[in-house]
């Protein structure tokens, strides 16, 4: 199907990456949420992820390592018409860019935020990421991993995140839907998506999740915040994907009374507005 | 006649409160005046003071020589007497023996019998009682500063008692009525005017002294003038956000001191290689590290021109006093706009903490140039294209939204006219070579030559950046008085450095003296670098302190003309 | 007599291997030789490729006319093709009909019939026999180069098929006996070994390309070395960490390239403020931001030169080749001890990625110092001041626990003698001083002033800095030959800048030419900025790629001497 | 009582400020551990909380705001028989030094680190740091606070931290058992400390933390994960006290083998060492 998030062109991505289908899952979501690709932009930082928009047709703004998420926020804050998703690495996201993922949960700007997470640095060849699993030996990681795997999804609903979700590479169908969702929620929505690298992950393949991955159940209640403390513990054996968490509240967006009218960004702003300002001083 | 007072004491016992009143107090008189701030780094006790100088003349910066010496406590006494004029007296609350004028003026006793809190009023009125200055200006700002009514006249009460126990020991300057109407404020809030003047819709920070006042004021008129306030995580989100929010098309602006500028050093290099627009002010501090967090330098100028890893279009323009840093920034947000660049904007503890007169600002002569396509310039099957190739190396500007069917990527990496990756040799050259010609065209059109001041003929030149301005006019003039052919050149565009105006005046026969806040003469190192010219003399000051007109003509005096 | 191969090919084609099997075997078999990588940034597609340059001359860079042109893919020849010389080759899996020496090894099908992952063999084999090399070195490379007996036995089957199916079309230089015992290495590894051999215990970083070799090398030798190799979560923690290490008393060492430099800033004034002893590796790539990731620099000169707010006392130096790395890393350790300052050493992707052969290390000549205080020197009731003020500025240096009940404090705010938070001007003025001479006794006692290599009288004198030595060396003697009267002047340390040999050298006669990889002349405007010399002439490179001698050549006979 | 860590000489902090009887608790933490001044290092950050090696008689490296942590672990690293104490405050830890808080509770060097919880920018005059209450007002938090306050020990507890303790300084006994358990406790130790602060916070006084706080009583099971989960939420209304998490796990130290033997600071070194990593090259 040709559509017109479509970009012709080579990509940089290995052969055989998740990133592809990601990339279909993705493309698949924006059409069905009937969105025209003027109307989307997409900040990412640095790495193999993050390559995502010069491989689709959207808005991109391509930053710098460790800083998907703070663009992001000014580009929602400079325009609130805009459907703005945050894509990058585990190790952008969660490593260089740890501080940042902490305080826009807290922020709860309107955002999409996809995390490509491989376990492993690609596109530095193969470092350990802070997701990288403790039996996973690397080049720098000679004798394994010194410190605990980060859980992303544990991390987020600890938070309070208001939208948290894990989808798989290797169900596309289902990962286009819980972009879907994020896209409708309303707060920044995380989806940690487990996405296997080819080349530098020998242990977390295509096979290792598929034997662990399992879609929550229907009956499942992501709106209940025991629930989901309880099943985003779930790892090793068992990875349940889907939304897992999910509560409507305060945006940042609520405290600023003028966000709301119309989009800062087609504000006409004069100098003489300072004028009543200036009496204070005189 | 100008006059000077210094207030004096712990960090707690409400210095900034008296000082705001009484300087807006002696300017509603119609003085002109000068208020500087002298702050530890710490919320309560050691020692703070405030200077105030007032009186008919023009005035640029602080003096040394104290005519009232108000004291708060003891110390104040023992740290400051030395430098009392010969007829100058001592306020405090009782009597100081070693001093000819002494006025007692017992303020917590009589405050404590109105209101303890509003012992500082007490002050002010006995100050101005002191040079014989009739309360009513004081009246008027008192009812202004305060908010409940209860409040309101206990501080009128302790105003009056403060003037009757007081003593007149000065004749206070005519007040001339000054030229046209005037405004009476800091460097940081000219800085945060100039911004929301220039149209700023975003402005995130982290808090760092002595920046922190740019955020705060900001912060106070959000829903009157539609600007969001962000205090970040961090420096490294707070000008990621801000340039997210220009790629998104609204004009934004950051604020740091020198560490917080380090961590912001890789996004600059990002806005530069993106060519979003991006406005910091940098309000230096003296540094490496933490240092002195509430004292003055100028030590961050060649850290700043050399911001970040590699090579980029870059704009360093520092403001030499409160009106200029106003009309600086709003100019920094056109250029910013103009050439899809960032500009660093330079001050400092001095000029952000001091207070003085200024004429108003003229609103009506200022625009707001964008510099944004319109949607009628593209072609019908045209691709928009962000980092187009043109002339002057500068590309159309869309923001993603603004043209149908069109999208807009701007990429860290090296990258193509449409903002794709790109590692081709010929490619990168092109790029680099674009974005150099945008810097070419803003100094052919748009760089300003430094201010010159003196007279025709000199034997010495004076060099200087930024807020050495005040007292560099002060130095100056003072060596014409003394019949010493000098004069001034005072910068404000640093980066890249405009040399037509040096190069002219620096011949062989005059003798050229840098004058800066910092121990390396970094300016003098930049001029150097640019033009070959070797300044010879240099005075140096780098104690966290600012210059003072008077003392600048002395060490002139003193190391250069012998 | 040298030869050029040239190797290219899709990123995960099995290049690296290739090149490093083959430059082992030509090391082994006695030549001189100099391997450098041309990469994309991605893991798969695209195009790389590498240069090996081999024969019984010195060797000191890359070269552009190709002898032999192994192509693994069809891109290859039409990339590389025109760089043929005229009685080159092309080795390809089919017959290339365009060129006159064209072997055929269909070496994948040769592969497939023993272990398809060790296509790269066959390619190694059919080289050496065009060569006419002798199988022998391969061989021991190849067992020493894999663990698994299968994996060695299919890979020495294919290296015999590659050299029965090759074909003989060069003479191959001579090996003449080097000087001496040799290694051969890259510039990271070189730069690894040489922190090693100056006893770290500490290496923190955050991977980047192409910075991330030094610390892949170490972490590989963690348990054999006592080292802890630690990937911080972001490089505002690896530097941190290591200043604390060192600060704790054990060496330590960080590394990044411009981006994390960036991000290191502060803390490298933090280093400069506690004067805590710090070695950063910077290995530059083309910037600002992301920029091209994978390819060569010398764009962070005045960066790293003015690195962080403030002003504090810092040593730069670049390294000059793969041999000069290991001893500057490891007198850069000795510099930072005894002047307890940060150093940057500044390398590029170029050196980095490199591998050439050099005399074996002088390891019995280098003496670890510490210099740190013995505890007989302080008096019995003496209190350890870690910023004792002394002549030369340099206070004895104390780690936690060292002294029997004395504490030692370290502070990012400036600080009195024992570290503890001061603000007063004159004790503020008094460290600064401080600080300042230790630079001073730096530059009396320990900065290297540039090596000169050329004639005695000289019409032309090339200045250059770090990595472009090899081909500037090269592309001096070149000039030598044709009569023309050039000399070179390569300089290591760059901060502070040494001057006296530039001075002399510099006279009114000779015509400077700066030759740099970088698009603003960075290393000529820091000669203006120190000693007023202009520099007239500039060759300049910013596409990413190193100098080749003869490029560096050519552009001065048509540029600079027409 | 007068004490081998006493520093004399003026502070810097306000009369009436909660860190004085912090540093009161950990002086007598330090004296009951039998610590000698020289075998403890400080390593804070900048703030008002940070200047405590200024006020008491230990090692100290004062940073960079925000950098409390990373050098701690250094100097852990380089010498393993030093007690090293992290100590700063809730900006410097959980806003500018977030992802250090983050990967270095994954990383579980043995350290203590005590965080300075007063709820605000004290040193920059007011500010809202992470953890301020919604309710607040600042100078530059204008119109309140524009993200969800950040639950230090919630989050810790969520990050399966080896050791998470809250304490309050109007708790001084209390408190200086936490520090003690803290330092007895083989991995990261993080104790967030409630710490009023006259000057600038004028919601969480001294009288809102005693009316809420209580202490766990004795039979709370601190090595039961999700007894310490649901413990760890309680906030507003009900403030536990007392160590709520704690874990005996693998610490860093555990993946070197060569750190146990003896302190690295005292290894010699020799150049020649590296003489048998030369042979690869030749
Ligand atoms: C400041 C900075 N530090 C380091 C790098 C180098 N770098 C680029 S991508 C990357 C890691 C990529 O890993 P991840 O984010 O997981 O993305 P992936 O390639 O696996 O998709 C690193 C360390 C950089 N570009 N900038
Ligand atoms: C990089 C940097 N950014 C900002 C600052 C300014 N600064 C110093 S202390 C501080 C906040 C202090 O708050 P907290 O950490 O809670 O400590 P407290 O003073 O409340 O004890 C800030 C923002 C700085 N010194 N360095
Ligand atoms: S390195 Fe890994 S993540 Fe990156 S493109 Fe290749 S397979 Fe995908
Ligand atoms: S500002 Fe607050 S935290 Fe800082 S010393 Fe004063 S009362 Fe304590
Ligand atoms: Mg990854
Ligand atoms: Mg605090």
């Amino acid at each position: 199907m040709s559509s017109k998030f479509e970009l012709s062109g080579d990509t940089a991505w290995c052969p055989g990456c998740g990133n592809f289908p990601l990339r279909v899952a993705l493309k698949q979501a924006l059409e069905e949420l009937e969105l025209k690709p003027e109307e989307v932009v997409m900040s990412t930082g640095i790495g193999q992820a993050a390559k995502m928009p010069h491989y689709i047709e959207v808005n991109g703004f391509n930053g710098l390592h460790g800083r998907s998420l703070p663009p992001a926020v000014g580009v929602r804050i400079a325009n609130k018409d805009l459907q703005v998703i945050v894509e990058s690495g585990d190790g952008c996201t969660y490593g260089e860019g740890g501080n940042h993922l902490l305080h826009n949960i807290r922020r709860n700007v309107d955002l999409v935020h996809l995390v490509h997470n491989n376990q492993i640095y690609g596109l530095t060849k193969g470092q350990a990421s802070p997701t990288t699993g403790k039996e996973n030996r690397t080049g720098v990681q000679t004798h394994g991993i010194n410190a605990e795997p980060f859980k992303p999804v544990k991390f987020a609903v600890g938070m309070e995140a208001s939208f948290v979700a894990r989808g798989f590479v290797g169900e596309k169908e289902h990962l286009a839907e819980l972009i879907k969702q994020a896209a409708c929620h309303r707060g920044y929505a995380l989806v940690d998506i487990l996405q296997p690298c080819v080349s530098f992950n020998k242990v977390n393949t295509y096979d290792w999740y598929r034997e662990r991955v399992y879609k929550l159940p229907d009956d499942y209640q992501a709106e209940d915040y025991d629930t989901a403390l309880q099943k985003a513990q779930e790892w090793d054996e068992r990875i349940p994907i889907g939304v897992i968490y999910r509560e409507e509240k305060e945006t940042f967006y609520d405290n600023f009374s003028f966000l709301d009218k119309q989009p800062l960004v087609e504000q006409e702003r004069s100098p003489e507005e300072v004028e009543p300002l200036l009496a204070k001083f005189k | 006649m100008i006059k000077n007072i210094v207030i004096g004491g712990e960090a707690g016992q409400g210095l900034k409160t008296t000082a705001a009143i009484l300087g807006k107090a002696l300017f509603k008189n119609g003085f002109n005046l000068h208020t500087s701030m002298d702050f530890m780094s710490r919320i309560r006790g050691g020692h703070n003071f405030g200077r105030i100088r007032f009186g008919d003349e023009e005035i640029r910066g602080p003096q040394e020589e104290i005519d009232l010496l108000v004291a708060l406590n003891e110390e104040t006494i023992t740290r400051h007497v030395e430098k009392l004029a010969k007829d100058g007296a001592v306020l405090y609350d009782e009597a100081v023996s070693a001093v000819e004028n002494s006025i007692v003026v017992p303020a917590e006793e009589i405050a404590s019998e109105v209101n303890p809190k509003a012992v500082n009023t007490v002050y002010v009125g006995s100050i101005l009682k002191a040079f014989g200055i009739n309360l009513d200006c004081a009246r008027s700002v008192v009812e202004d500063y305060f908010d409940a009514e209860s409040v309101i006249s206990d501080n009128l009460k302790l105003l009056n008692r403060g003037y009757e126990k007081g003593e007149t020991i000065f004749k206070a300057p005519e007040p001339k009525s000054r030229t046209g109407e005037q405004i009476y404020l800091n460097g940081n809030e000219a800085t945060a005017l100039g911004a929301l003047a220039g149209g700023i819709n975003y402005y995130s920070a982290y808090p760092m002294s002595p920046s922190t006042g740019i955020m705060s004021y900001i912060a106070g008129k959000q829903d009157e003038m539609n600007v969001v306030v962000e205090q970040a995580e961090d420096e490294l989100a707070a000008i990621n956000m801000a340039i997210g929010a220009s790629y998104g098309g609204i004009r934004t602006m950051s604020g740091t001191s020198g560490g917080g500028l380090a961590l912001m050093n890789e996004a600059i290099g990002l806005a530069g290689l993106t060519e979003t627009p991006l406005v910091v002010a940098n309000v230096q501090r003296p540094g490496p590290a933490t240092g002195l967090p509430t004292r003055t330098s100028q030590g961050d100028l060649l850290f700043a021109v050399n911001s970040a890893q590699g090579e980029f279009p870059l704009l360093i323009t520092a403001s030499r006093n409160q009106e200029n840093a106003f009309y600086q920034t709003f100019r920094a947000l056109n250029l910013a706009d103009k050439y899809q660049l960032p500009v660093i904007l330079m001050s400092d503890q001095f000029l952000a903490d001091s207070s003085t007169n200024v004429p108003d600002f003229e609103l009506q002569n200022l625009e707001i140039e964008r510099n944004l396509i319109a949607a009628e310039d593209m072609g019908p099957d045209e691709e928009y294209r962000r980092y187009e190739f043109t002339e002057d190396g500068i590309s159309p500007r869309a923001f993603p939204g603004q043209l149908k069917k069109q999208t807009v990527l701007a990429d860290s990496d090296e990258h193509d006219e449409k903002g794709h990756i790109v590692e081709a040799a010929d490619k990168r050259r092109r790029m680099v070579d674009k974005r150099a010609r945008k810097l070419d065209r803003l100094i052919e059109d748009d760089l300003a030559e430094p201010e010159y001041f003196g007279p025709e003929n000199i034997d010495y030149l004076l060099v200087g950046w930024g807020s050495t301005y005040g007292p560099l006019r002060e130095a100056q003039s003072r060596l014409n008085e003394e019949d010493i052919k000098a004069g001034y050149l005072s910068f404000t565009d640093v980066w890249p450095l405009p040399t037509t105006g040096l190069e002219k005046l620096a011949d062989n026969e005059v003798e050229l003296i840098d004058v800066e806040n910092n121990s390396q003469a970094q300016f003098a190192r930049l001029i150097r670098q640019e033009t070959g010219i070797e300044v010879e003399h240099r005075i140096l000051k780098y104690d966290g302190r600012p210059f003072r007109g008077e003392e600048i003509f002395r060490r002139i005096t003193e190391e250069v003309i012998q």
